[in-house]
Order: C-alpha cells, then structure tokens, then sequence
C-alpha cells in the first residue's frame, strides 16, 4: 500500500466526498485562502470554489449553528474548528442543537454533519489551547464521537462520518498531522465503519486500550515488552461514541488484564467509561484492577520541561502494563 | 396583495385560532394535561399572522420556545398542535418537543427552540442553504428583545450581514424577558441602532395591526428574496400573560396592562372588520367556529394516544446503519444500549 | 433541629455569607427585582439593594465572564445560571478562564467564586432544558464541583463554597428546592467541608453511592430492603471533585457491593469514574462488578410517561441492588 | 502631561524595547528556545506605549495572546518577559503561562488571554469591581478587529455599556486576522459603526504616532473614570510580521507591506525625535542601550532554572484548606491524587 500523511489522508476524505457529493461543503477559519491553519484542507478552495470552502469570521458559534441550520435543510456541512479547544464557545450548539433535533422534531429531522479539527495538547500551546475534549462529547446522546490514530482510519473514518445521517464529532491530533502511514489506493473508497474497534495488535499478555496520540505510546510499548516475550494486545476503539465494548471485553476476556491509555484528563469520560465497562462485562475473568494512564490532572503548563510530564508517555504504559501484570 | 375584508377575515381567524388556542392550552396547563414551561403568544398574534401574510410556502420560519402561535399561523393545525402539548403521539413533534418545541416541516416550520439565542445562527444556517442551492427561499427567524443581548444574537446577525444572505431577523418586543423590563438589560432603547453594526437595514414598527405588519415586513423578504442581505426588524408588542404559566406577572402595574390591552390585535382587526361593515352577529359566528374548532383540538388530543415508546430510543439517531448506539446497564431495556455498539449493528457495518 | 426547605436553607446560606463579607454578591438572571426564578434569592435584593444583588441580561458568557473578573481583582462572585442548561453558553468562561487563571498566572491571581443554579431534569422540562451537567464540569481540573441533596448540606456547603479561594460549581436540584429537612439553628455558622462524603446511612448489605436528587432514591431502596433484614449503606459524596474516594472504598470493602446511582448520561463522568476507583482500590473486596443506574442514555422526551421511563427510579436501585447482590 | 522631548525619548525607548523584545524572541523561537505560538507586536508598538501613558498605575490592563508589548509598556522587564518564553521560573507566569499568558500583577497588568472574545468580559469584571468598591482605576481591554465577530465581543461590550463600567475597549486593527483581510469578515469597515449599538461612543484614529494615540485615548479614560461609561476605540494599525512565527504571510502583498512601513511607529518616533533636535549620534546610543538591555534579558533567561516541577500541582487550587484535590493513577506522582480528597486534607477541613 501507498504511504501518506494522516493531514493528507484527511484531505483525500474531505476531496473525495466533495467530489461525491455537492451538498457537502466545507466551513471554518481560515479553510479557504489559508488553505487551513494545520494545512488539511490545501488545495481545497482552488478545487471547489469560494461556494464550497468558505472562510469565516471568528464565530465558532456562529458558524457551528450555520452547520446546523445547514444540515437541517439537507446539506452536509463539515465544521472545522481551527481547535477543539474552540467548541467550548460554541457548546451550547453542539449539545443542545445538533445533538438534539433530531429527537426534539419527534424524529422529522436530521442533522448530518461533521465538526472536525485537532484535538489534545499540541507542544507548549499551554493551558487555553491543550484541551483533549473526548470527555465532554462522548457523553452526549445524539453524537458520534471519532478518533482515528492512523492516516489509514483517518481516512476510513472522515469518508464514513461525512455520509453519516448524525452529527459526527471528528478529533484529528494536532501532533500526528504529520504521521506517515499505509492507506488503501485512492479509488478504493474505503469506507471505515463507525463504532466497530481495530485490534492493532495481539497478544495474550494483557489488553491495552488507546486511541489517539497515545495509541502510539500503547504501541511502542507493546514493541518493547515484545523483547521480553510479553505480548500486548493493543486495541484502538477509533470510535469513542458508539464504544465498541464487545471487542474491549473479548479482548480482556482472552488477557485476563487491562490498561486504558489516553491523553484526557482522568477524571471521568471515555477512559473511566471503558473501566466501567471491562470490569462489569469482564468481571470473572479479570486477574488485576484495570489500570488508566492519562494526562495529570491540571492545566497544562507552557514549559516543555513541565508538559512532558503531565502527557502519558510509553514509560508510563510500560509502568502500567507491570502492575497489572505482576499481582 | 390585495387586501380586502376576506383577507381581513381570514386573518381575523387566525389570529382568534391562536388566541383562542392559547386559552384552552393555559385551561389545560392548569388541568395538569401540560407539563413544563408554557409561553402563551396572547397579545402578539398579529406579527405571526402578519409576518405569515408576507412569506411564501416554501420559505423557512423559526421561532423560540413562545413558538404555538408562529406555527399555527404558519399552518399547523391545533389539533396537533394541542396534541404535542397533551404529550401525545399525534403531537407535531409526537409528544417528545412539548411546548418549546414545536415542528411542521411540511409547512416549513423548523421550531420551537429553547435556548436563548441558540436557534439565530441555525436559522442563518437555513438561509445559508438557500444560497448555497439557489432555492429561491427566505427564512424568517423571531426572538425576543431580550435575547439581544447574548452572543448567539450577535454571530448569527454578523454572518448573515457578511454573506447578505436571505434572512429577515424579527424581534418581537413584547417590553420584557421574563420580569425584567428592557430598560434594565439594554443600553439603549431603539434596538435598531444595532442594525448598521451588522450592515443591515433596521426597521421598527407597532404590531397591533396586522395588515401593517404584513406590509412592514414585505419589502425586507422581497430585499431577502433578491439576495440583497438581511434585515432587522423591531416590532412594538406587549404580552398580556405572565412570561410562562409558572411565572407570576407583579414586575408591571395592572394600568400598564390594561393601556396596552386597548391595542389587543384581535380586538383591533375585529373593529377594523366592524368598520369594513361586518355585523357583530357575524363575528360571533367567526368567533364560535374558532371555539369549535378549539374544542374539537382539544378533544382530539385528549383521545390521542400517549407518546410511543420505542420513540425514546429510536430517535436518537438517525443512522441505523453504524451501530443502533444502545445503552447497557442495569434497569435499561434489554438489547437497547446506547453510547455502545452493538453486534448486530456492526454485521450490517461489515 | 429546626426544619426547612432545601430553597430556604440556601437562601439562609447567601443571606449570611452577604452579610458577613461585602466582598460578596450575587449576579444573575431575574436573581433581584423577580426575587429569582427559583426563589432562591427571595428578598436579597431588599436586604442588599442593588449594588450586590444584580440583574443580567441574558448573556450568560458575559456574566460568567465579568465575574471571573471580578474574582481575580478581590470579590468573591456568585453567579447563578437560571438553570445550569444556560451554562452551555458560558461553557469557555468557565473552562479556559475561570478554572485556569490561578494556574495561568503562575499561581499569582485566584479565582474566589461560585456558579451555581439548578441542574438536571425538572418536570417535563424536555431536551434543551434538563441536563445533568456533572460529567462536564467533574472533568476539569481548578473546579470544584459540589451538588448537596439535602437541605442541611445545601446550606453548610454553599457557605463553604462561597468562602472558597477557588471556583466552585454549585450544582442544586431542581425538583428538591421544595424539600424539607433538618438545618442546624441560624447562629451556628455550620461550615460543611468541600470534599468529604457522609455516610447518609450505615449497613453491611451493600453500598449505594448517590448524590442530588437519585441520592432520596436510594434511600428509600434502603427503606424497602430493610424490611426484608438488609441493610444498604449510602454514601453520598456531596463534592464530586474533588471526590472522596477514601469514604467510598472504605464502605465497599465492608459492603463488598457497590452500585453508583445518578441522574447523568451513562456514559463517562462521576458515575463512570467512581467504578474506576473502587474496582481499583477495593479489587480484592469486590463480590461482584459494581453497578451502575442512570438516566437513559437519549435526550430528554417531554412526555411524562416517557420522562418517567428516562430518569432513575426506586425501583431501578433495588434491581441493581439486586444485580450485584444475587450473584 | 506634557510631552517634551524628553517624554517622547522615554516613549521612543520603550517602543524600541518592545521591537528589540520581540526581534529577540523571534530568534528565540528560531532557536527552539521558545515554543508553542509566539505572536508578535512589531509594527503596533505606538498602541501599547500610548495608550499606557494615558494610564495611572492603578489602572488594569487585559491583552490578548499578542500580549508582549503591552506588558512591557506597562513596566514588566524585558528579563522576566523572555524567561517566561523560554519556560524558566523567573518568567512573568513561573513558566507555566508562556508567550500568550503574560501577567503581572504588581503592574496591574492582568493577562495574556488566548481564546478569542474570552477576555473581553472578564476585562469588564476588572471594571465591575471598580465600579463596586468604588476604587478609582479604569480597565483597558485589547483585542484584534478579528475579535469583534464573536459572541464574547458583544456580551462583554453589552454589559459594560448598560452598566456604565469605568473600561476602554482598545480594537487594534492591524488589517488581518490570521491570514484574512477584515472585509472577508465584517459587513462593515467602520468598526466603530458598532458603538451606538452598545450605547457608547466610538473614536477612530491612526496608531503609528505614540503621542497621538495617548493623547486620544485619554478622554476616553477620563470620561471612564468620572463614570460616564465605556468607549470604543478602532485604532488602525499594522503588523509587520505573520500572524504568529509558525503562520506564513503569503496573503499579503509585499507593497502592501512596504507601504505600511513607511508607517512603521518607532521609525515615525525616531524621526520626531530629529525633527525636535536629537542627533542619530543619540539616538544610535540610545538603540545601543535597547539593545543592551533585550541581550541581557536573553542573557539572564538563559540562564534562569527552568519551570518547578512542584507548580504543576501546586498552581491548580489556591484553596488549601479544603482538601488539596489529588491523582491517582499508576504514573502519578505519589502522594499527589487530583480530582480526589487525600485524607491528610480531610482532616485539616474537619
Ligand atoms: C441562554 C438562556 N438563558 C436563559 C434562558 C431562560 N429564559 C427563557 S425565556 C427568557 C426571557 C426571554 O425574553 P425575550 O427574549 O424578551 O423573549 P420573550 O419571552 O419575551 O418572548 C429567559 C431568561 C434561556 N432559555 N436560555
Ligand atoms: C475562539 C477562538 N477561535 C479561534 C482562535 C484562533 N485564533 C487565534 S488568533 C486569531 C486571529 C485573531 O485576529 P485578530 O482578532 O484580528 O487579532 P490579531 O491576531 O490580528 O492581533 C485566531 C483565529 C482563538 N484563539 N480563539
Ligand atoms: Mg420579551
Ligand atoms: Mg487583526
């Protein structure tokens, strides 16, 4: 297979679905002329025209409740935000708007859009701009929460949610923009399914759970235990919302242990949800508590000395993986 | 646009429907057969009625939670309108919406929306189509003079001056947000001052009288229409009910009311039907076919069948084919688990 | 102890606070001249006039904002959301602003103050307007999160929370501000510390952790299986951040049963998480996985017949109850 | 306020620390020294310098991300400005705000905000509680003419305007937001066109003359401290840099760019100083002691300890008494549980 860059494989999603389909287009800061500020979407304006990549002002709600609006009445709208960090002013439409209407008009109308953008820490961007949001909208009924870790899933995963007939919560990682990977040639139309898992690896040492940025570190770890004849079984959910538990718990069913590795804050969300799960479904066959490794819990500081601490690392999960395994 | 005493009767009709509808529903409030919060529309019938007067089928109309008589003028018959009310399946939007959330989307009618402010950028949205697809529409959107003041007001109204696109803004100053009297939440008092900062025409009007209305807010849907931007409107009006049946009303002296009640709309296109030469005998009649008709809602919604169901869960999604996302936990319904994908959904993904 | 209803005994705790530091006040939509939407706030306007009793516009973002400003320069804000629903629109102050500053500046400015108002369903109230916000705000670290059941607890933690150097999201019940029970007499200065649980109810049956308006659910399953010679024990947690984690792991390891009772969506937030931390650390006590009931996973339905089906019932513990019980 | 040569030299000497600052941080960045974003001032140095002397020491100051200059013209040393780029604890935050999170507390400088409209409010606080203990000071608050689409904009400037708070709300306009030009993003090019909407005044002028922009912006800080309310100021200006050191700035022409150099303030402040009678010989001595004075900031933030490992922790909650909330988790530092009570804190609140 070809290898491109996960921001490449993006822009092939977003290319082909436009190409695909007219009633999709494009919005966001600095989409258009900028050819965005993480460079997803290049070429995108000379291809489709000021029509279908339009520049806003800055006005995430604004432009989030167009979305809405917009998919409201039959097109399908791709919202980026320049960040995640972003949507926390335009909250309120995500939550109370697109999630909702479609229950709210007795099921009479839908909302078929996609908010996309990077999400998590980036390096040194501080407190305001270091925001992993899984937690905030995996909990919201009415959403699709993705998170794809390769270009290949990036890819499978954005085509998917752009035709999906609900409100789609896209979180690309701003650090793994630049990551190489194999994806499928480009008339291949690879559709991903949402909310179906991807055992990345197995083994039968002990289930790791990561998605993300921190998939990597799940990843490299497994790498490292490998040398010592310790197989991880990595599995990356993709989609936080719907989870696929089924392949986490037959997973953990078959390594008897489990960490869960991610880069939001510890408290509660999809990393607590999946311990919830694991130790319900999972119960009898659980030889060790489930382990979490996730950012510290504090604002993130600016300096690199202090941030390489607080983000989860592979030493980390290694530690983790120990102390499941050695009970 | 001719506007003769058929016309006139016509919306004389309407406007005593809404009225009338209002009562029954504040009847059935305190009954106990509505739940939540209800805002009555009584004292402004004339801007739904009017503004309706001015719209095509086809364009796009969005409202607040004060939303039953913007519907009902719209078209929404008040059987179903009642019936939603009632919590019931024959509901507009099947018993799941309630008062604030009122649908029609034959009639064009895309809520009902209880978010102060929320609903102005989705209306946009909705104009934003228009142009996209060159439909040929235009979208109304109401709200009230409070909602002026937060930011969903303010980006909704600076994208669509941006992009000209074919909307008409109309705030309906009924003089209050809940207790709070506008001159306590605003700096000024002509709201249309805002409009330049946005680049748009404002106008301000009185909206007791319905043809006024009517004839006030054509040229901004035609300047809509032509794709010539949006316009932001100010209509003059006063709410004779308390903010919602649960809120008493003792921020305003009974003389406010009873002033403003000499502009009651209906009582006004009622004389102005008198002065075009029809009886009281006459009106009576319009006056108890609009009862009948009342009753006959009610009645309807009161045999209607409770909300369904399956409809707690099935309309959460729209996507069948990714996953039915289900719920798992003690005490859900077996094989409905949310926020979790289920087997069966990712063999049909496969 | 003299009775009174949960509306009343916040009131008492604003009056006192007010009085006591003019540095306090009170900011919020219909919070003077209509003497509140809820009634909390029934005669403050009278007692304090209207420099520190002050009505808003409806501009939740701006007046969230103005009081962390007011906060960081030397007063000691509170903020009342009508209903916590409004936060949505005041999602960023809270998150980027409020609970940042402290750690932001280095550690120089703080940020003394409370938002507060009613959270989760009322009657009827349908989707836009019956949230349970805890599993947003429960993530985020520099918040602390409190949500009383009682009115005793309702009055001593708002107390707390006002003298509080950090902000505090408050969060009340709806359909409890009628409830009545026992408060210490006004003189007394009852001072309830943020981040410690009560044993609402001793017993070795099974533990039952549950805050806010579910919390008078289980104890009422208490009631019921009493009489059939089992004893729960309820704990509830009243600060949800920080959580007392000790208190719960300590009764599970005599219970060796637990079951998390709550009003939030399922997925993720303090029900999620206080698995997480007693499968961890009560792994070896645990006779069966813990348990969890919430609210159904979908918007709010505004029919009653539908709403009753959504929210946590009685009869939902005791199932629970009996899930992990009989095993 | 008389402005003699004198004042003008000193005000040349501070516009001319904040270009060399900002040189400095440039190479900084280059080096790796800095990282995350790094938003730069030149080309705005007149705003920060003048608007500051219109200033009492009292007064608060809010600034966005583009946060350098401002604070230096408030007093903060270049030292402690370029250790906090280079993450050290010397830095103005400790290390732990970085380039778009500045403070200074003793000068009343209050941050360094970086989400757009968010400072915009919490600036109003500032001026909230002035109004409330009654203590004299005005609040400035900055932002870019990007800034005035979204909804923080309004509600920020909505509720300083109905209150009459003692704030001056700074637009500097430096023509582009990132890399779009302001007619891509407002209606209207008059931004002060806005102001009546809010109920205050709008003033209008160029920001490429120091003493001019003190001397317009005082009246409005006047009126704001004899509590006539609040004013909004477009002040047209220019960067000469990119949006940030990692943005580009291809959407721009180079004329475009030379032409708005001829306005380039320190150039424009220099010369006025000729033109007064000061040789180059002087003023090359003075650009020496800028010049001096930026390397050893960069010399003593070299040299500076790096961020303490203890503020990760300790800077979350100032409360100490009510439990210090605490991590647990495998890789957590022990002893150091967030989100969760520790007994130790339980027992100093019992
Ligand atoms: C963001 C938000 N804040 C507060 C509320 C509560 N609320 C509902 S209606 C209302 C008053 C609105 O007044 P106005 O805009 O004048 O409309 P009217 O009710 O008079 O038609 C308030 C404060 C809300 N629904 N949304
Ligand atoms: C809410 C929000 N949206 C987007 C951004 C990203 N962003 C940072 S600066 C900027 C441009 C701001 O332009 P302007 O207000 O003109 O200020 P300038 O940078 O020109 O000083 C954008 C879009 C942000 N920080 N916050
Ligand atoms: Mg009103
Ligand atoms: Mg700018």
């Amino acid at each position: 297979m070809r290898e491109i860059r996960y921001r490449e494989a993006l822009r092939e999603a977003l290319m082909e679905e436009m190409e695909r389909d007219g009633t999709v287009f494009l919005m966001g800061e600095e989409v258009g002329h900028y050819e965005g500020a993480y460079k997803v979407s290049q070429g995108l304006l000379a291809q489709f025209g000021e029509q279908r990549v339009i520049d806003t002002p800055i006005a995430e709600a604004g432009f989030a409740g167009i979305g809405v609006g917009a998919a409201m009445t039959g097109l399908r709208p791709i919202i980026e935000f320049m960040t995640w960090n972003f949507s926390f002013v335009a909250f309120d439409q995500i939550i109370s708007n697109a999630a909702k209407i479609h229950q709210m008009s007795g099921g009479k109308l839908t909302c078929p859009m996609v908010f996309r953008g990077p999400n998590g820490a980036a390096k040194q961007v501080a407190a305001q701009h270091s925001h992993s949001v899984d937690p905030f909208y995996t909990n919201i009924p009415g959403l699709y929460v993705v998170m794809p870790a390769t270009p290949r899933d990036a890819k499978g995963l954005l085509k998917t949610s752009i035709r999906n007939d609900d409100p789609v919560v896209f979180l690309e990682g701003e650090t793994l923009y630049n990551l190489k990977g194999e994806v499928p040639e480009e008339d291949e139309d690879e559709l991903i399914p949402l909310g179906v898992a991807r055992v990345a690896r197995e083994g039968d040492g002990c289930t790791v759970v990561a998605w993300g940025r921190p998939f990597h570190n799940a990843m490299e770890a497994a790498e490292i235990l490998a040398k010592d004849g310790i197989e991880l079984e990595v599995v990356d959910p993709r989609t936080l919302r719907p989870l696929d538990t089924d392949a986490i718990v037959r997973s953990v069913k078959k390594t008897n242990r489990c960490v869960v590795v991610h880069e939001h804050w510890p408290y509660g969300g999809p990393g607590a949800e999946i311990v919830d799960v694991v130790q319900r479904e999972a119960f009898d066959y659980l030889d060790a508590p489930v382990e979490r490794v996730a950012a510290w819990d504090v604002p993130m500081p600016y300096a690199s000395n202090l941030e390489e601490l607080v983000l989860p690392t592979t030493e980390r999960v290694l530690e983790a993986v120990r102390a499941v395994s050695y009970r | 646009m001719a506007s003769g005493r058929d016309e006139l009767l016509r919306q004389y009709r309407q406007m005593q429907t809404i009225r009338r509808f209002e009562e029954e529903a504040a009847r059935g409030y305190a009954q106990a057969k509505i739940g939540g919060f209800l805002h009555l529309y009584i004292g402004q019938e004339a801007i739904a009625v009017g503004v309706n007067d001015a719209l095509e089928e086809q364009d796009y109309v969005f409202q607040t939670y004060r939303d039953h008589g913007t519907a009902i003028a719209r078209g929404m018959e008040p059987k179903h309108a009642m019936a939603e009310l009632f919590g019931k399946d024959a509901g507009c939007a099947r018993g799941l919406g309630g008062s604030m959330h009122f649908f029609d989307v034959e009639r064009n009618f895309l809520g009902g929306w209880a978010i102060i402010g929320g609903h102005i950028a989705v209306a946009a949205g909705a104009a934003f189509k228009s142009k996209y697809t060159g439909d040929g529409r235009v979208t109304v959107c109401f709200f009230g003079e409070g909602s002026t003041n937060i930011g969903g007001f303010h980006e909704g109204l600076s994208l669509a001056g941006l992009w000209k696109l074919p909307i008409v803004f109309i705030c309906e100053n009924n003089q209050y947000a809940m207790g709070t009297p506008m001159k306590r939440t605003s700096a000024i008092s002509d709201l249309t001052l805002k409009a330049q900062g946005y680049g748009m025409v404002g106008e301000r009007f009185d909206g007791h009288d319905v043809q006024l209305v009517r004839d006030r807010v054509k040229p901004a849907i035609d300047r809509a229409r032509r794709g010539e931007g949006p316009t932001f409107i100010e209509i003059n009006t006063y709410r004779f009910r308390g903010h919602s049946l649960s809120a008493p009303a003792k921020y305003r002296t009974r003389q406010e009311l009873e002033e403003r009640k000499r502009l009651d709309p209906c009582a006004v296109t009622r004389q102005q039907l008198k002065d075009a030469g029809m009886s009281e005998d006459e009106l009576v009649k319009v006056d108890a076919e609009v009862d009948e008709l009342i009753d006959e809602a009610v009645a309807f919604a009161d045999a209607a069948e409770p909300a369904k169901e399956e409809l707690v869960f099935s309309t959460v999604y729209a996507t069948r084919q990714h996953g039915t996302p289900t719920l798992r936990a003690t005490g859900y319904p077996d094989g409905r688990e949310t926020g979790h994908a289920s087997d069966a959904a990712k063999q049909e993904n496969a």
